[in-house]
């Protein structure tokens, strides 16, 4: 146990560092590119912390993301907040509607508890699009110049710079794999893997379940929410469309392709899908169909996703 | 009295639409008894233990633990007051290592008793148990793989991992060979030494070896109470198991 | 115009929405209750019924009353066979999984939606209904096609319920639904009953779209909607009960209709979002879900 | 797998995984080679375009690239630009604001491209534009938003072949409150499309002594419009009615049931039924109404030498629709502001002796400076007048009627009907 742990330590450490060094040796686009990655990839992850770890199937994952996308969008745009304030902001609102919807939608279970996180994300967007004259509706808002770039302990930061955005992702990605590294490896971790495998024997063994989901519900949300703020900030544009399903779909997609329940999964599947629909779309405009093609494939002859799979025949101890 | 009663019923019920599953029961358990019910089919042993652990809730009455009404508490509460519970159909978590399993019902012992709950700690405490229960060799073994009498042998040691109060074990031998219920039996006198034992048994074997006393429920009520050769030489037990039971 | 034409155009028009979400919805519970998936390409199987449907209208000479009704006919067959066809090909291997059914069904969506794209375009299209005759109230002239939607929809209920409830198919479908391992016990090809309603599922959604086409144009991106409505309706009406889904759907068509009178219209679909939501809150199993043990 | 094979299998299958993760990451890593890398700079003009293949939009990409490709054929049978050819590269941007900025990032530092033009809805603009203008690269759009001239972006930004939503709207009012009546009520969608003609138009009636009396917005996913219809106030001169997606045909159609035949004076705007068909049964309750266009969809009587060279070259008949199917409608008052913004692109180059990235300052005050473009083969719309200070052209519209099914042109605006006071000074920025 303890090897395997250190094992999976060094791995993730050295995904996080690889990640870095790429920046010198990549291409310009590959660098712009994967910055977006990452940040839909820190938002994959906070899915996975509900879906892939606790067993958690939300359909409405989008909401946390956009909540962060607003919350850290609007207070830019309307009040002129400084960059950093309205980032820990939006982590802050994101954490507070983690907990709110936490605790309504953790009431339903299964089948109930999809649709009814479908709804309530559903219900976000519409709202989007009826307070329009303060969230620019569908076509959304360009963030101001004046937010592109700002001052924070002495730095001047450019957000303009792609170097600079590349590296803010790597560092808010380092944050959540090392955030959900402890998580998952301590006690907590054994106890949402328990839920998730087997929830009523879990209850009968003295644990507080309901808790114990609403807490993961809530990191799970928080971390999706402080995505969602990322994206604002670094790519200067907030829209409804960041609250819509298709978002939802997407955190689900990654993580199922990439490997669910496993830290680097959602990363790795956010890299795989966006870079094969930005290599198809090249060729072909149906792109879409190569991608429901190998969507049904995976299911076929990859179900636990790619690490998953590697997981479960090679690595038992990646976490 | 200075002593508080150990469990006690007071005419609990419990309904599910017309049928009155339990249907007013007074029952007595002292600490360090090793207590069989036993009863027909559908006499509402399961779901008496089920109202006792909180599993189910009860439409009426009232649960007395160790002095404090438990009636209204979630399941998770009861067990870390000391009541601890094992399925009558196994409920183990199949696709992790045996002592995973183990090891999950530790860390809930050790963390609602605030002690550290550290990696290695839970481990050797999980060993430990896995031991009493006879199944270290198969500790990293797959849960699901194990024969049906060692994954029962799980459930019991997932029960003894809360080192609970009260061990109820819900038709513990059922499937289990011969000798493996012998074994098992030796296991119970063992657990009895630290805890008060609740069972449900259609072994009257096991029931006459293990218990102190025995209850008999019937169409959900207690329909007799008292040391196992009361049990056998009285009349209406013998009737309600002759027949008379419907279902 | 007074309220009370308002309130009954709302009524009219929120029956219209119902009476084809119903069948939609219908395909998806049977899908869901007796097979337990999640289908979520089932929308995209009410896409390709209002494309057929495009088709089969457009080639065939003559009335619109003949292309329609040879719609009626073809579009639940044909996207019925597709359906069938994806059921042998995938959710079969895939035992019936629920996540890896999910995945695969939106695998399925993407393939379906981007054949349509390529074949069909991305122009909404027109079918003609096969009458043209507009009632004239006092207040304000309505299609008669609408009514004629409502009241196939009731016919096409009133087949089912025989279907499921008088034929022997039905009792066979019944059965798996019941308890899938004790119909296997008792010699059902569960695996031939799972396919045969898969793709009756997938038909109902089409004969939804065959019905709705003369009202909206087939789209390609028409199916996101029905999708959510039908998953919607399935889960408030209790998973598996018929008569909830039908309940469901005209809670739901009604209160969307009705709702959009008093508040602006996007403020009416949160509130009918949320109020749908909070069923499900209180109500976690639907409104019609069996007592459990 | 036992212990004793399990090593070697263990092995081997570690080593097609390793491969595997090789391959992938050097799929991910290279550099798109592909068709367009290999050239290298100098030899052409390297012309980005992401354009809507697919998504809400798809409708108007697919006759967007027809365009464009008519467009850059045309300029490279003549010799290209200062003697280089045009190399068009164009991608799907999904209509999605996501997919539209990432492929907007590619084509600037992928393939390196000279400048990028061709997105059309606003919600893409709004979240591409501004990317192009951190990435240095000259952004022209062919939107109709008003965003650009509102001063949401950048120096980089331009829209040089169509005129803004705010420009269109406010030019109509005039005409409309003299001819069809003061009170109007508005049908729109509810969202960003739909406000800009709710905040202009009610302006611009304003301005004329009119009024709407009564806003009625739609949802944008509604496929079923009766129940909204009883909001119209009865005493309107005006439906003032602008749809679009695929629900327009049904809209049509509900309010001619509804209406029957004593109604309103109806108006609407092309983008309504760009694309559709007008002799579809469906539309029929909107003959004798009238519509916005920019560009007369239907060949008119006096129709210009340009207009039918432009026709000819894109392959659209005089009704508008495709010469090889006739049931394919083009979204003609749309398309032409890619025809424009092309040839826009090719007269600065040539003004700032474009030969490549270098002369890319040149390019963009060349751009500010096109100043009046006349009526040509290259401006088929018309005449258009850029601003230098908000980057905006300016054009006439048209106001057509229906009739037996085809659109006449009744009445055209000048310029001048459609001015505004600059909202913004792009071309003081640095660039």
């Amino acid at each position: 146990m303890g090897a395997g742990m250190m094992k999976s330590l060094i791995l993730h450490l050295a995904v996080l560092v690889l990640l870095f060094l790429l920046q010198f040796v990549i291409s310009d686009y590959a660098i712009l590119t994967l910055t977006r990655m990452m940040v839909l990839g820190i938002f994959a992850s906070g899915f996975n912390i509900l879906f892939g770890y606790t067993g958690l199937l939300s359909l409405g994952h989008a909401m946390f993301f956009g909540a962060g996308v607003y919350a850290a969008g609007l207070p830019i745009y309307h009040f002129g907040w400084s960059v950093p304030l309205a980032f820990v902001f939006a982590i802050f609102m994101s954490f507070v509607a983690a907990v709110i919807i936490g605790v309504i939608a953790l009431r339903t279970v299964r089948d109930s508890f999809m649709i009814l996180t479908l709804m309530l994300a559903q219900a976000g967007y519409l709202a989007i699009l009826y307070f329009n004259r303060e969230t620019g509706g569908s076509e959304g808002l360009t963030m101001p110049q004046a937010s592109r770039s700002f001052d924070f302990l002495g730095l001047t930061i450019d957000l303009t710079d792609a170097a600079t955005r590349y590296n803010i992702a790597v560092l808010l990605l380092a944050i959540t794999i090392v955030v959900s590294f402890i998580l998952i490896q301590g006690r907590y971790g054994r106890l949402f893997n328990a839920i998730r495998e087997n929830e009523a024997r879990t209850e009968m063994l003295g644990y507080n379940v309901l808790t114990a989901k609403l807490f993961s519900f809530t990191v799970s949300g928080t971390i999706a929410g402080m995505a969602g703020a990322a994206y604002a900030i670094l790519f200067g544009y907030i829209g409804a469309t960041f609250a819509g399903i298709q978002y939802s779909i997407e955190a689900l997609l990654f993580t199922l392709l990439g490997g669910a329940g496993t830290l680097l999964g959602p990363l790795l599947g956010s890299i795989l899908m966006t870079t094969l629909i930005d290599r198809l779309s090249e060729v072909t405009s149906a792109y879409f169909l190569f991608l429901g093609l190998i969507l049904i494939a995976l299911t076929l002859w990859f179900p636990k996703g790619l690490l998953g799979t590697i997981k479960e025949k090679w690595l038992p101890w990646l976490t | 009295m200075a002593d508080v009663t150990f469990l006690k019923t007071k005419d609990l019920k419990c309904h599910f639409g017309g049928i009155k599953a339990v249907d007013g029961v007074d029952f007595t358990l002292e600490k360090g008894e090793i207590r069989a019910i036993i009863g027909p089919n559908g006499a509402g042993k399961s779901t008496f233990v089920s109202l006792l652990s909180g599993r189910t809730e009860a439409t009426a009455g009232e649960v007395e633990f160790l002095g404090e009404n438990v009636t209204r508490l979630p399941a998770y509460k009861r067990v870390r007051r000391g009541i601890a519970y094992t399925f009558q159909i196994t409920n183990i978590y199949k696709d992790f290592p045996v002592i995973e399993n183990v090891a999950i019902a530790v860390q809930s012992r050790l963390s609602n008793s605030g002690e550290k709950t550290g990696a290695g700690r839970i481990r050797a405490e999980a060993e430990k148990v896995l031991a009493r229960v006879g199944l270290s060799q198969f500790a990293e073994r797959k849960a699901g793989e194990l024969a049906y009498g060692h994954q029962r042998l799980l459930e019991v040691g997932m029960g003894l991992a809360l080192q609970p109060e009260l061990l109820i074990l819900d038709e513990p031998t059922q499937g289990l060979s011969d000798s493996e219920v012998s074994d098992f039996c030796d296991l119970v006198k063992e657990i009895a030494q630290n805890a008060t034992i609740l069972l449900i048994e259609h072994n009257m074997d096991v029931v006459m070896t293990l218990a102190g006393r025995i209850t008999v429920l019937n169409q959900g009520r207690i329909l007799a109470e008292g040391s196992p050769e009361d049990i056998r030489a009285n009349r209406a037990v013998q009737d309600a198991y002759l027949g008379r039971g419907d279902e | 115009m007074g309220f009370g034409p308002f309130l009954f155009l709302a009524t009219l028009e929120g029956l219209v929405q119902a009476s084809v979400l119903v069948l939609t919805a219908v395909g998806l519970s049977l899908v869901f209750g007796v097979m337990r998936v999640v289908n979520v390409a089932h929308g995209e199987f009410f896409m390709l019924g209002a494309v057929i449907a495009w088709f089969v209208a457009t080639n065939m000479p003559g009335d619109p009353a003949i292309g329609f009704i040879a719609a009626l006919i073809i579009s639940p067959l044909a996207v019925g066979a597709v359906a069938y066809v994806a059921d042998r090909l995938i959710l079969t291997r895939l035992n019936y999984n629920p996540e890896a059914t999910i995945v695969a069904t939106i695998g399925l969506l993407y393939v379906i939606q981007q054949s349509v794209l390529m074949t069909y375009g991305a122009d909404a299209r027109p079918v003609d209904p096969p009458f043209y005759y507009t009632i004239r109230l006092p207040w304000f002239g309505y299609s008669s096609y609408k009514l004629f939607v409502i009241a196939a929809a009731c016919v096409l209920l009133g087949v089912i319920w025989f279907v499921l409830k008088r034929t022997k198919w039905g009792l066979l479908m019944r059965a798996t639904q019941f308890d899938r391992e004790t119909a296997l016990a008792f010699g059902i090809p569960v695996r031939k009953v799972y396919s045969f309603v898969f793709a009756i599922g997938a038909g109902l959604a089409a004969i939804g779209a065959v019905l709705i086409v003369p009202i909206q144009q087939a789209h390609y991106l028409m199916g996101l909607d029905p999708l959510l409505l039908s998953f919607t309706v399935v889960i408030i009406g209790g998973l598996g009960s018929i008569q909830g889904t039908i309940f469901a759907a005209i809670l739901i068509g009604l209160s969307d209709g009705i709702l959009s009178v008093f508040f602006s219209p996007t403020l009416a679909k949160i509130v009918s979002t949320l109020f749908v939501a909070m069923v499900l809150v209180f109500k976690p199993n639907g409104l019609f879900a069996k007592a459990k043990r | 797998m036992t212990d004793k094979t399990g090593n070697k299998t263990f092995n081997l299958t570690r080593r097609t995984a390793l491969k595997g993760l090789a391959a992938g990451t050097s799929l991910i890593l290279s550099p798109a080679v592909l068709r367009h890398g290999l050239a290298h700079a100098g030899e052409t003009i390297k012309l980005g375009a992401p354009i809507h293949r697919t998504g809400i939009g798809a409708a108007y990409g697919r006759w967007y690239e027809r365009v464009a490709n008519a467009a850059v054929k045309i300029i490279n049978d003549g010799g290209g630009i200062n003697g280089m050819p045009i190399e068009l590269i164009i991608e799907d941007d999904g209509t999605d604001p996501k997919r539209g900025t990432e492929v907007v990032e590619k084509f600037a530092t992928e393939y390196k491209v000279d400048a990028i033009f061709g997105q059309l809805f606003s919600h893409v603009v709004a979240a591409a534009a501004p990317r192009a203008g951190e990435l240095k690269v000259p952004y022209l759009m062919c939107s109709e938003t008003h965003q650009l001239a509102a001063g949401g972006f950048s120096r980089y930004a331009f829209q040089p072949g169509i005129t803004d939503v705010k420009s269109q709207i406010a030019s109509m009012a005039p005409w409309v409150s003299k001819n069809l009546g003061k009170k109007v009520t508005m049908i729109y969608p509810d969202y960003a499309f739909g406000y800009g003609h709710r905040d202009f138009f009610s302006a611009a009636m304003k301005e004329q002594g009119g009024e709407v009396s009564t806003l009625i917005p739609v949802p944008p996913t509604e496929t079923s419009f009766s129940r909204y219809f009883p909001q119209i106030d009865p005493s309107s001169d005006v439906i003032y009615h602008v749809m679009v997606g695929p629900g327009v045909l049904t809209f049509v159609k509900e309010l001619g049931e509804f209406f029957g035949s004593s109604h309103p004076a109806i108006f609407g705007f092309v983008d309504s039924i760009e694309a559709v068909d007008l002799a579809t049964p469906q539309l029929s309750f909107l003959e004798d109404s009238y519509f916005w266009e920019a560009a007369p969809r239907y060949a008119q009587a006096d129709q210009t030498e340009f207009d039918k060279f432009y026709r000819e070259a894109v392959g659209v008949d005089a009704n508008g629709a495709s010469t090889s199917d006739p049931k394919d409608i083009s979204t003609y008052s749309h398309m032409f502001s890619v025809w424009e913004t092309l040839f826009a692109i090719k007269s600065a180059m040539e003004a700032a002796d474009y030969k490549g990235v270098e002369q890319k300052e040149a390019f963009i005050e060349a751009l500010e400076n096109l100043g009046t473009m006349e009526a040509s083969n290259e401006h088929p719309q018309g005449k258009k007048v850029m601003d230098p200070k908000t980057h905006q052209a300016f054009g006439v519209q048209n106001i057509s009627q229906v009739k037996s099914s085809k659109m006449e042109v009744v009445y055209t605006t000048t310029i001048e009907e459609g001015m505004y006071e600059p909202e913004v000074d792009y071309s003081k920025m640095s660039l």
